[in-house]
């Protein structure tokens, strides 16, 4: 038999002042099963508390409803408060008769008489509640971080210096992303790899590292705490072990003249390659689409000249699998080529080139050793322009959103070119400078004031070639929108951040959501930024929006914080509000027929597939079963259950009905 | 007949709703009292059966609310609700209830004004209807099996009434043990 | 193939060569002109400009007529009419509260049946399918395709894709034996509707074109609209004095073009109506480079 | 029509106007200035395109006039290059039409753009009169309307040379129907088509008064 106690609190005038709380007493008293019901001034109070806590202990309560505030507001503190009384908290109830009571309506019979209602729907939902216990989960104290760019470097970095194993995939030969391709860095201008390359080498020494490079995530499966990874470790052709990263075997290589990814098809590289001098790791891969042995079947020079014998032509791709227990997602982005823009000629005009393109042409690195050469002859660009939103802000052709970085690196080209070439005119077209940020807008005033770049506000219409000068249609809207023609040696488009090709695969791969743009999309637009709807991975980077190295940082810092509480504890528990499948003794097992529309509603894939064997291990049926770890709550898969087998926990169909009825 | 109060009942998700209609309170905006607020996790928990119970017992009207599409807490329980609301308006139609008894709205936690202005103008639309009556009657009761089945499985205070099929009742019965041995997992 | 035709006005003046040429490649195209009965004005920029419902009613009445006269194809040779038939064509489409309104001016029924299709288009299908077959005398030459506004503009009904670069023109000479240059003016436009109230300007926007077109080494501009045929040839004069500077570039209908192609007649495809005389190089060194033996062979066996 | 754009642009102003008929909202522009860069007369135009826009998307009288008397929008050659580029894709040519319509309509038409109006004047009486345009006759009433009496004097005799000139007006073509078009359509504004002796602007001005 339920033993109900009804706590009316008065908060003071707040509810009392319109809600007749002495009738409200009365009424619950005469509910069935309410064995108490008393009121006081303010229930949240100690001494308020203490009358619950002694009810339960003298009265042997089996449920209680507090009709006071929101349970928004105090339901954390009463259901505390029934636990202290050894009463468990899952058993406490409030009813909400001052926010959606007493403060919206006037003081009359009627705001009772609903007063009384909501205690009573809330004591018949109370009599059915039982006993819930937080969810456990074990933890697996090992992270796997996807992307080697300075997000991922980062991250890695982060929580295995916080003493946990992590896993670090890059795609790529060598990890170092994009960042490795930058010059020099606004608005401090340092010089990119001098700041990242340690970092890459850190990764490289750090015993709580593991880093496969030039592999890809295959599948992860599993919930938080407790993910299953599969890698492929795509084939070498190298023993890494063996290999010393001499590099005779990249220089002998006869398969030659292949445009450089690294180089933005600047410069070339061999068939046997790595990517860059500071690649980590310092070891060739073969790129099997252009190696003559693979395509004609003879060669095998570097097999020979190897004085490490590591080459390894026969080499297959590798599965690994690993268990963790978080995922931080750092792939970064793509850079959009400038082909769709057909009046801006990239593509067609050797000297018309992405942002990315000029970073490698200004890196002391780069194909042209830092010397600003144009590619069509090789010539020092006596004129520059630098066209804005190439891409960005262009519904119409481009893409919709601001990339946010174009107006930071424009003024740094723009400042380097001139800092290289004395001589030389840049001219910068924007629409709006974006200089938000830490020494941002200080930086490109130096670049107007100091360098004396020649800012133009407006959009260049067309490029063409005029007898092997690039003629720039341009218009200044500063001067009444008047047309400026401007004859360069070089076009410089500040192409769009957009997201990986692949993002959305890897977004399913993840079950990760992603927009409209195919970023990831963050739990939380504002609280929740570097968690994703599905508990145990985490993100960081470009891979979730336009960022800046500064906020790739710090967000892959705060994801690595996120993770390092998540491993700081054994288990998990979780609100027990969950969804399960109802099992019967045979022969039914359960009432589920196993038709999966739970399936495919569960936004959180918390719903797997049970096989119930006979004792000889035949296939008696196929049930769902929820995961509970992954289990959110929502109970949409309760709802649309047809043989309403799945129930909710805290919200069972038993519990609303009664509520319902109570009205 | 203006001395007839409808009694609506309001199905809303505990993220954006409920807590919108908290607001209204705490910024003191005044409505109708006609409303009971059923509060659940999400909108996309409500299933046909609640609703028509609803109606079975003779509430005039029936509310459901929820956060707006794309801000669901759970990511797309509203938009399986507004789905499955298409269709429960049509079955209404079909059982032959007048469909503007029922009222589906999107309030977020921050639109503390809207669902009192939401909550007025139903209730004031449900009064021009009058009262509704011929319906549960065809209806019948169907929640109270429900519940007194279950009831029935955890021995739960009065409210004694005919059992329903055994195996449901089995159904609650052996679904309380998986539960309770699955939650009993404390070191 | 059986087609409607409409020349539309211009084509009876002062385009009449283009008239003329269209005429005379049509038969060995195997193309069945059928002119439209009754045509009328498509009412060109001034309709448009002063008046929205006129802008469309003329036009209409044109589609009228030719689906009326169960045409599923009509054949428009000026870009300017073809722009015109086109646009209204597609708002007629798109927007349907306007039917019935223009439909009740013109007092005729309008279901957009017929397809307006410009000459380029009727010719890179027959660029498709063997045009150079039927070659006498390949045109081998050094031309430049000129497009200009209303052959690639608005996008969403314009006659050639590619806005910024389009190639329909370029296939069908290169079909006939001539090498297109690639060039910079391609779609820039020649001052169209201003040729004769602003001369001043026009010169200045045409005389951009022909520049570019002559400092690539074209031996001929190609077009395909009597308006920048206007603009290239009969204003050439202000041209010259605005640039202080002679162009002789001559400016060729692409339909003269392939006639001369197919071995025609100077005459019959009005050549000798230009203000430009038409001196073209025996064959442009570029050209004779690209001439391959199985060319000549084939090219006596045509004779 | 309306409404399916973005921008509050219900009201009277200009802008508004332009909304209800060509359904293009001149707030969507962001002024990044790429057509008055690629229009071939924004040289030319006392306000280039985009500025014409600005003006617009303020939606103060005072600007409203000064649109609905520039002369840009009657050197606009609808050569669509603006529209082709734009990122927003803001369908200026059918917003200079418009313009230019309804600164026929309230007379407010730029004084330089005498000869530009009395060439579209004359096109279409030429085309009213025959169902087709007569070069010839067309020219001839130009001529009439802006007393330009001795341009180009020097090419007809070219023209006549090389065939071109074509001195019969065209016969048979759909006349009848021609002119009812005219006469249903200039219904709606009078202001479009008119006999030969009237200058324009002034005449529209007191056509207004």
């Amino acid at each position: 038999m339920a033993r109900i106690g009804v706590f009316v609190c008065h908060c003071g005038e707040n509810i009392a002042s319109t809600v007749d709380t002495a009738e409200v007493v009365c009424a619950s008293a005469q509910i069935p099963g309410v064995v108490l019901s008393i009121d006081y001034k303010y229930m949240c109070s100690d001494p308020g508390q203490n009358l619950i806590r002694e009810a339960i202990g003298d009265r042997h309560l089996t449920g209680v409803v507090v009709a006071a505030c929101s349970p928004r507001m105090h339901e954390p503190t009463f259901r505390r408060a029934c636990a202290d009384a050894g009463l468990n908290p899952y058993r406490c109830e409030m009813a909400n008769i001052r926010e959606h009571c007493s403060w919206v309506h006037d003081k009359s019979s009627d705001a009772t008489a609903k007063a009384v209602d909501l205690v009573r729907m809330r004591v018949e939902k109370v009599k059915r509640n039982c006993s819930l216990f937080p969810i456990k989960v074990p933890v697996t104290k090992s992270a796997l971080v996807i992307g080697g760019g300075i997000a991922g470097i980062q991250a890695s970095l982060d929580i295995a210096n916080a003493g946990h194993k992590v896993i670090l995939v890059e795609r790529d030969p060598s990890i170092g992303g994009h960042m490795a391709q930058l010059s020099e860095t606004f608005p401090t201008l340092d010089c990119s790899q001098c700041i990242l390359t340690p970092r890459m080498v850190e990764v490289a020494q750090n015993p709580n590292i593991t880093l496969y490079t030039y592999s890809e995530v295959e599948s992860l499966t599993g919930f938080i705490g407790n993910f299953k990874v599969r890698i492929r470790k795509r084939a070498r052709g190298v023993d890494e072990k063996l290999c010393t990263g001499c590099g005779v075997c990249t220089q002998k290589c006869t398969s030659r003249k292949i445009p450089s990814e690294f180089n933005t098809g600047l410069g070339h590289r061999n068939a046997m390659y790595v990517p860059f001098p500071q690649a980590v790791p310092n070891k060739p891969v073969i790129d099997r689409s252009r190696c003559t042995y693979y395509l004609k079947g003879k060669c095998k020079l570097c097999e020979k000249i190897c004085p490490a014998k590591a080459v390894r032509l026969d080499q297959e791709d590798q599965i690994v699998e690993a268990d963790v227990g978080a995922v931080v997602v750092a792939t970064g982005y793509d850079v959009k080529g400038a082909d769709f823009f057909p009046e801006y000629g990239y593509g067609k005009f050797p000297d018309v080139i992405t942002g990315l393109q000029f970073e490698r042409l200004a890196s002391a690195s780069g194909p042209t050793l830092g010397k600003i050469k144009r590619p069509s002859d090789g010539k020092t660009p006596e004129t520059v322009v630098f066209i804005a939103c190439a891409g960005s802000r262009d519904p119409a052709k481009g893409i919709a959103y601001c990339s946010k970085i174009c107006c930071m690196y424009t003024a740094k080209h723009a400042m380097l070119y001139r800092h290289k070439v004395h001589e030389g005119k840049a001219y910068v077209f924007y629409m709006d400078i974006r200089a938000g940020g830490k020494m941002y807008e200080e930086f490109v005033r130096r670049a107007i004031e100091e360098d004396e770049v020649r800012y133009v506000r407006g959009r260049v219409s067309r490029v063409y070639e005029r007898n092997g000068i690039l003629v720039v249609n341009g218009v200044d809207t500063l001067l009444g929108a008047r047309p400026l023609e401007i004859e360069a040696d070089l076009v410089v488009l500040a192409s769009a951040m957009v997201a990986q090709k692949d993002a959305e695969s890897l977004a399913q791969k993840l079950r990760i959501s992603y927009d409209r743009d195919r970023f990831l999309s963050e739990a939380h637009p504002k609280l929740r930024p570097v968690e994703m709807n599905t508990a145990g991975i985490f993100v960081a980077g470009a891979c979730q929006a336009p960022k800046d190295i500064p906020e790739t940082v710090a967000q892959a810092s705060g994801a690595a914080s996120k993770v390092i509480g998540l491993f700081s504890r054994d288990e998990l528990s979780r609100e027990p509000v969950v969804a399960r499948v109802g099992r019967n003794a045979a022969p039914l097992f359960s009432s589920c027929m196993g038709c999966f529309l739970c399936e495919s509603a569960c936004p959180y894939q918390a719903i797997e597939r049970e096989e119930i064997r006979s004792r000889d291990g035949s296939l008696l049926k196929t049930v769902a079963r929820v995961n509970e770890g992954v289990c959110q709550g929502c109970g949409t898969c309760v709802a649309l259950c047809r043989s309403k087998s799945i129930d909710l926990d805290g919200f069972s169909h038993e519990q609303v009905f009664a509520e319902l009825l109570a009205v | 007949m203006p001395s007839f109060e409808p009694r609506i009942i309001a199905f809303v998700c505990n993220w954006c709703t409920y807590a919108g209609a908290d607001l209204t309170g705490t910024s003191r905006i005044k409505y109708a009292p006609n409303v009971r607020i059923v509060r659940l996790p999400c909108t996309g928990r409500i299933d046909f059966m609640v609703l028509l119970q609803a109606l079975g017992q003779g509430a005039d009207g029936v509310m459901v609310s929820g956060c707006h599409p794309g801000d669901c807490h759970y990511t797309s329980g509203n938009y399986h609700a507004r789905r499955r609301w298409i269709l429960f308006r049509r079955l209404l139609d079909f059982l032959g209830v007048d469909v503007r008894r029922t009222c589906f709205s999107w309030v977020s936690a921050a639109e503390g004004a809207k669902w009192a202005e939401v909550v007025n103008e139903f209730v004031a639309s449900v009064r021009v209807l009058g009262p509704h009556d011929d319906f549960p009657k065809r209806l019948g009761n169907c929640g109270n099996e429900w519940l007194l089945a279950a009831d029935k499985a955890n021995s739960v205070g009065p409210l004694a009434a005919p059992a329903m099929s055994v195996a449901a009742s089995d159904a609650r019965k052996t679904m309380r043990g998986v539960h309770s041995q699955s939650v009993q997992v404390e070191p | 193939m059986r087609m409607g035709f409409f020349p539309g006005c211009s084509l009876e003046g002062s385009a009449r060569e283009y008239a003329e040429s269209l005429r005379a490649i049509a038969p060995l195209l195997e193309w069945e002109l059928e002119e439209l009965p009754d045509w009328n004005c498509c009412g060109a920029t001034a309709a448009h400009c002063l008046n929205h419902t006129l802008g469309l009613a003329l036009p209409a009445r044109i589609l009228a007529l030719a689906e009326s006269a169960g045409l599923e194809e009509l054949l428009v040779p000026c870009s300017a009419c073809y722009n015109r038939l086109a646009a209204t064509r597609q708002e007629l489409q798109q927007n349907v509260e306007l039917r019935p309104k223009i439909s009740q001016v013109i007092e005729m029924e309008l279901a957009g049946r017929t397809n307006v299709v410009h000459v380029i288009n009727a010719l890179t299908r027959a660029a498709n399918n063997g045009l150079a077959t039927k070659l006498k005398e390949p045109f081998r030459h050094k031309v430049a395709c000129y497009y200009g506004c209303y052959l690639t503009r608005p996008l969403s009904t314009a006659s050639c894709k590619r806005a910024e670069d389009p190639q329909e023109m370029d296939d069908v000479m290169r079909a006939i034996g001539a090498e297109p240059i690639d060039w910079a003016f391609k779609v820039e436009c020649c001052g169209a509707g201003l040729s004769v109230t602003r001369v001043d300007l026009v010169a200045e926007l045409s005389g951009r074109i022909i520049d570019d077109a002559v400092q690539r080494g074209a031996e001929a501009i190609i077009v395909a609209c009597p308006m920048c045929h206007s603009n290239l040839d009969l204003r050439r004069g202000a041209i010259q004095r605005n640039r202080r500077r002679r162009y002789s570039i001559p400016v060729l209908y692409v339909t003269q073009a392939v006639g001369l192609a197919l071995g025609l007649d100077r005459q019959a495809l009005g050549v000798h109506r230009h203000f430009v005389p038409v001196r073209l190089p025996e064959v442009s060194c570029a050209a004779r480079a690209a001439l391959t033996r199985e060319d000549v062979v084939h090219g006596e066996r045509e004779l | 029509m309306s409404g399916s754009r973005s921008g509050s642009l219900d009201g009277s102003g200009l802008s508004a106007r332009i909304h209800h008929f060509t359904n293009e909202s001149v707030l969507e522009c962001y002024q990044c200035g790429k057509c008055s860069a690629g229009c071939p007369l924004a040289r030319d135009m006392d306000f280039p395109p985009s500025y014409l826009l600005r003006m617009l998307q303020l939606g103060m009288p005072v600007l409203d006039e000064q649109v609905l008397a520039s002369l840009s929008i009657w050197l606009c050659l609808t050569c669509e290059a603006c529209v082709a580029r734009c990122p927003k894709e803001v369908g200026l040519p059918r917003i200079m039409d418009f313009l230019r319509q309804e600164s026929l309509k309230l007379g407010k038409v730029n004084p330089k753009a005498k000869e530009i109006l009395a060439f579209h004047r004359s096109f279409l009486d030429s085309v009213r009169r025959t169902g087709r345009l007569h070069e010839v006759g067309l020219i001839a009433r130009y001529k009439m309307r802006t007393l330009h009496l001795l341009q180009d004097v020097l090419a007809a005799p070219k023209m006549m040379a090389r065939g071109k000139l074509r001195l019969m007006p065209p016969r048979g073509a759909g006349k009848s129907d021609v002119r009812k078009i005219f006469h249903r359509t200039s219904a709606a504004d009078p202001t479009v088509t008119q006999p030969l002796s009237s200058s324009d602007p002034q005449r529209c001005r007191e056509e207004q008064s």
